[in-house]
């Protein structure tokens, strides 16, 4: 699997924090799962926050801090140095939204937040559309992973523009791609891994499940599936049936 | 003076954001602080003056997806 | 999951015997998959039945003979008796092929040769199509398992009528159902599995992987993923974005 | 008399299945046998009688999908 | 276009005549679209049935007298014998109803019946499924004509199994083909012509619309633009960009 | 139908006027679609521009004159005013392409043109993608008409993003928008227009078909009868079966 | 007797088809009828005799998909 | 002097862009020109100087998509 900024992950799957109907939950969604990086985000302290980062510290996964909720590129550059400080990474999602119904990143504000931080020594893992022109605009800044939406932030819809993403995958074939937003069943991160993305990164398709944990175990397998099939050389599609079974040696009855 | 904290107007006697964040109980904590939307290093908290409405944003981990 | 026949099964994947490089990386799939069933054919003795009747024995899996190649009732039925005798199984994968190019189903001469083996005790796996009615047809004859086709045998499409199948599924709650024919990557197979089917059964997308047994592997965590999903009470997919990290909270920078 | 096993047509001695597959060599062979279309169980092979023309198919394991 | 029974139709459209709001509304949506075949059914006299019978034929289109909501081969022989002494035509849209839910066809009584019915000289237009073998059977017992749903009646999915429907399309080359249900856009009706097919029958889509008439005339014009699409030789889909202005004699500025 | 910058069309249809086999086909093309508007480019004058300059006036449809081929938001800028005082128009058609496989809108460049062209008074076509973010930016520019891609330009796709085409249009339901690029059959063009879109502009559907013309009014008739699907009120789709015929008063037989 | 027309039991003076449809007012009426589930043409009701206990279905134009 | 048009080089004896545009044969046509990449509107070309080594383009109408 390819690295990210340097890091090998021992499994292809990043997984949120948030909307878990309680911490031993997340942990067990954690456990089951296997997935080697947790999202985390800053808010204003209520008294929380001291309890969390110990939980989350004992997960002994990387943590990815974002900059969720930010419509601005001076809004996200600002949480992004505070994230560094409190969390004690320069990984950042960088996420910097663009419309409030949709969650869609914003390419402009992106962009130049992108470049604020790469400057500034961030490893960004940016939070993008499949648009080709603003990946390469992304990676020409500094960035050295991606992460394309699958379809909007907790819709569950999965891959909403497959000829997109695998026009994005085949572009840029030595960037790691994360799919990032959208998925909502393990086919959809299948298919994900199946296209040839290197990880996905998902949230509200585990802690919604019924049972958050046995959900989150479904998508490990999924993405461990996803990307043994594309390590196993699939075969080609045909518009035709080919019998499995060999017909030399039929008998004549 | 008057700043505002995390969105609430608050009085406090402290001229600097170190003694600022003790006044408010977070003198030990481990949070992550901005000024007026600009983010301020723990190592500067003792050198940041503050001035009569400033705004101090105070920050600490949260559950993020 | 479901029974087949009174019979429980370890894994809710099938796997076919043919077109493998050799009989080594067959075994190797087996053994990679955890594939509880394995699926034979008997050809006329050219000297090397023996020798593949033994290796079959060894991988420890229930044997599933099918009548691959039968365009008639009459032929599926006397290969039905043979297989019965020669394998010592009442299990019999029914095909009556209605078409040599689409390799599809015949509704007609499957459901006479379903009422006469079910009639003469034989455990009838029916390879069939997503056709309600001719379902209803089988199960009245005795069928406690349905084998419906995703695509043609060997297309590697995945599942060509997806409404269909859904329809089928729900038609019939309590009979045990298996995607047989046209899987062509795992993701179709966690589909499948989402759909709540109860297994899969495939040949050709794991024997014509570059790496048979890697592929196989694939399969065998997709259809677990898929699996899984059904029994963790998936989200409802929305068609507007929601959150994920929580926007109270959220600093005014 | 001349009969078609498995397609081709072989003059045997035999008069009885049983005969047949021990003078084609599969006397000891784990076989499926069916004459003129339907099947013949192992037991029944010693009471089944050849006729001229009877076509035989003699069957053996073989990979399936 | 292919003829039916030996009747050149002008216009490969064939409309329904239940569920309109008004019989006014009805021949309006008949004249705004030109269809060139009404369907009609027979029920127990209430006192309306002449009045029906009057404007029907005031419509100047041809009859096609169905056997809808019969369930078993007899009731609908009986239907089709009747419909042809009262309507005065042997055309019969024979439906034999295999499920109250989805209203699928059911492939054993249909095939029973439209052998009957063609021995006793009818000219059949079985509603059937896009079964390949039930389709071979139906023309052996004397069809030129094939009435495959796209998916279930009133339900406006539009083509649930593409694939199905062009291996039947392109198997009988010769045979008339009519996709019947399920279509709810003329987006569908148009996808239908293009596969290939003849004619479309529907009547949901257009009863059921705000504006009949107009979406009549909507649809309309989307099978003729589906059959024009076929004659023209339609480009071949390219996976990659290929600029429509020239490259040659670009400026350089 | 809305307007475009004041201008009501006859006919919902854009037509190139690239890659026909000869000006006669072409002009047979527009003729039989009735198209409203022809695009148009520049080249160095090689002798032909006279000519074709008085056959595209003979057309009697508006002039859209493009900047196909353009890198850059300067190129692009530089392009559109020699446009403009050619063509006598202050309409432009704005190509800014970020890639030379995908042909795809350069989400940057594009913004940086439209911005000092919409300050020159030029009524700007911006040809784009479905990005929601980058059509906010582009109507605050001035804009009153987009121009999303269905899918790359020539590839004959069709709609490879349905749900961000949906959301683009449902986003501003007061601009005008075109569907442009990567149409190829007329089911894609109804297919626009149902989902709201005001207009298609297409080329290398139409003149790459065997039969220009016949496309040509195809895809004129399929524009139509989406756009009167969309203003007939289409009936809502059902997951199950309706009948269409009463049940009322059927015979019992 | 007794017959059940169109689901409803009717007590009829008629013997025939033909009487019977006259009794029940569609003598002039266009419609096709089939009895106990067979179809019986217009030009068999004058012949065509009713038993108590008949099942008569009288049938007409409607509108249909 | 030598000027670059349409991307061929060019011996000129002109000094302004109208009477090159003449010199080149384009004295009547409709055509649209660009100096050096930026445009030069028709009214500007008879004051435009020309620069040895300018990069003229004069263009015309072509098809489109």
């Amino acid at each position: 699997m390819r690295d990210f900024y340097g890091v090998t992950l021992p499994t292809p799957m990043m997984l949120g924090t948030a909307r878990f109907p309680s911490p031993a939950v997340m942990e067990a969604a954690f456990r089951s799962s296997g997935a080697s990086v947790a999202t985390v985000s800053l808010r204003r302290e209520g008294g929380a926050g001291q309890a969390f980062w110990d939980m989350v510290r004992g997960l002994g996964v990387h943590l990815l801090p974002n900059t969720a909720g930010c419509h601005s590129a001076r809004e996200a550059i600002t949480t992004a140095q505070m994230a560094r400080e409190y969390f004690g990474t320069d990984w950042i999602k960088l996420e910097v939204i663009g419309h409030a119904d949709t969650l869609q990143p914003d390419p402009f504000g992106l962009l130049e937040a992108t470049e604020t931080l790469c400057a500034d020594g961030f490893k960004v893992f940016p939070y993008t559309t499949e648009d080709q022109v603003l990946a390469s605009r992304l990676i020409d800044a500094g960035c050295k992973v991606l992460m394309p939406w699958g379809a909007p932030i907790g819709s569950g819809m999965g891959l909403n523009n497959v000829h997109g993403l695998r026009t994005l995958r085949a572009a840029f074939p030595d960037v790691a791609m994360v799919v990032d937003a959208g998925l909502g069943l393990p086919s959809h991160a299948a298919q994900a891994m199946e296209l040839g993305f290197d990880a996905i990164l998902l949230n509200t398709a585990v802690a919604e499940a019924e049972d958050p944990a046995v959900m989150a175990r479904a998508f490990a397998l999924a993405v461990e599936a996803g990307a043994l099939s594309t390590a196993s050389g699939p075969m080609a599609m045909r518009d035709m049936a080919v019998p499995s079974t060999p017909v030399m040696g039929k008998a004549w009855l | 003076m008057k700043i505002e904290v995390n969105g609430e107007t608050r009085e406090l006697a402290a001229t600097h954001l170190a003694q600022a964040l003790a006044e408010l109980g977070w003198g030990e904590a481990r949070v992550a602080t901005a000024l007026n939307g600009s983010f301020v290093p723990a190592a500067a908290r003792d050198a940041t003056e503050l001035s009569p409405g400033d705004r101090l944003e105070v920050l600490t981990a949260m559950q993020g997806g």
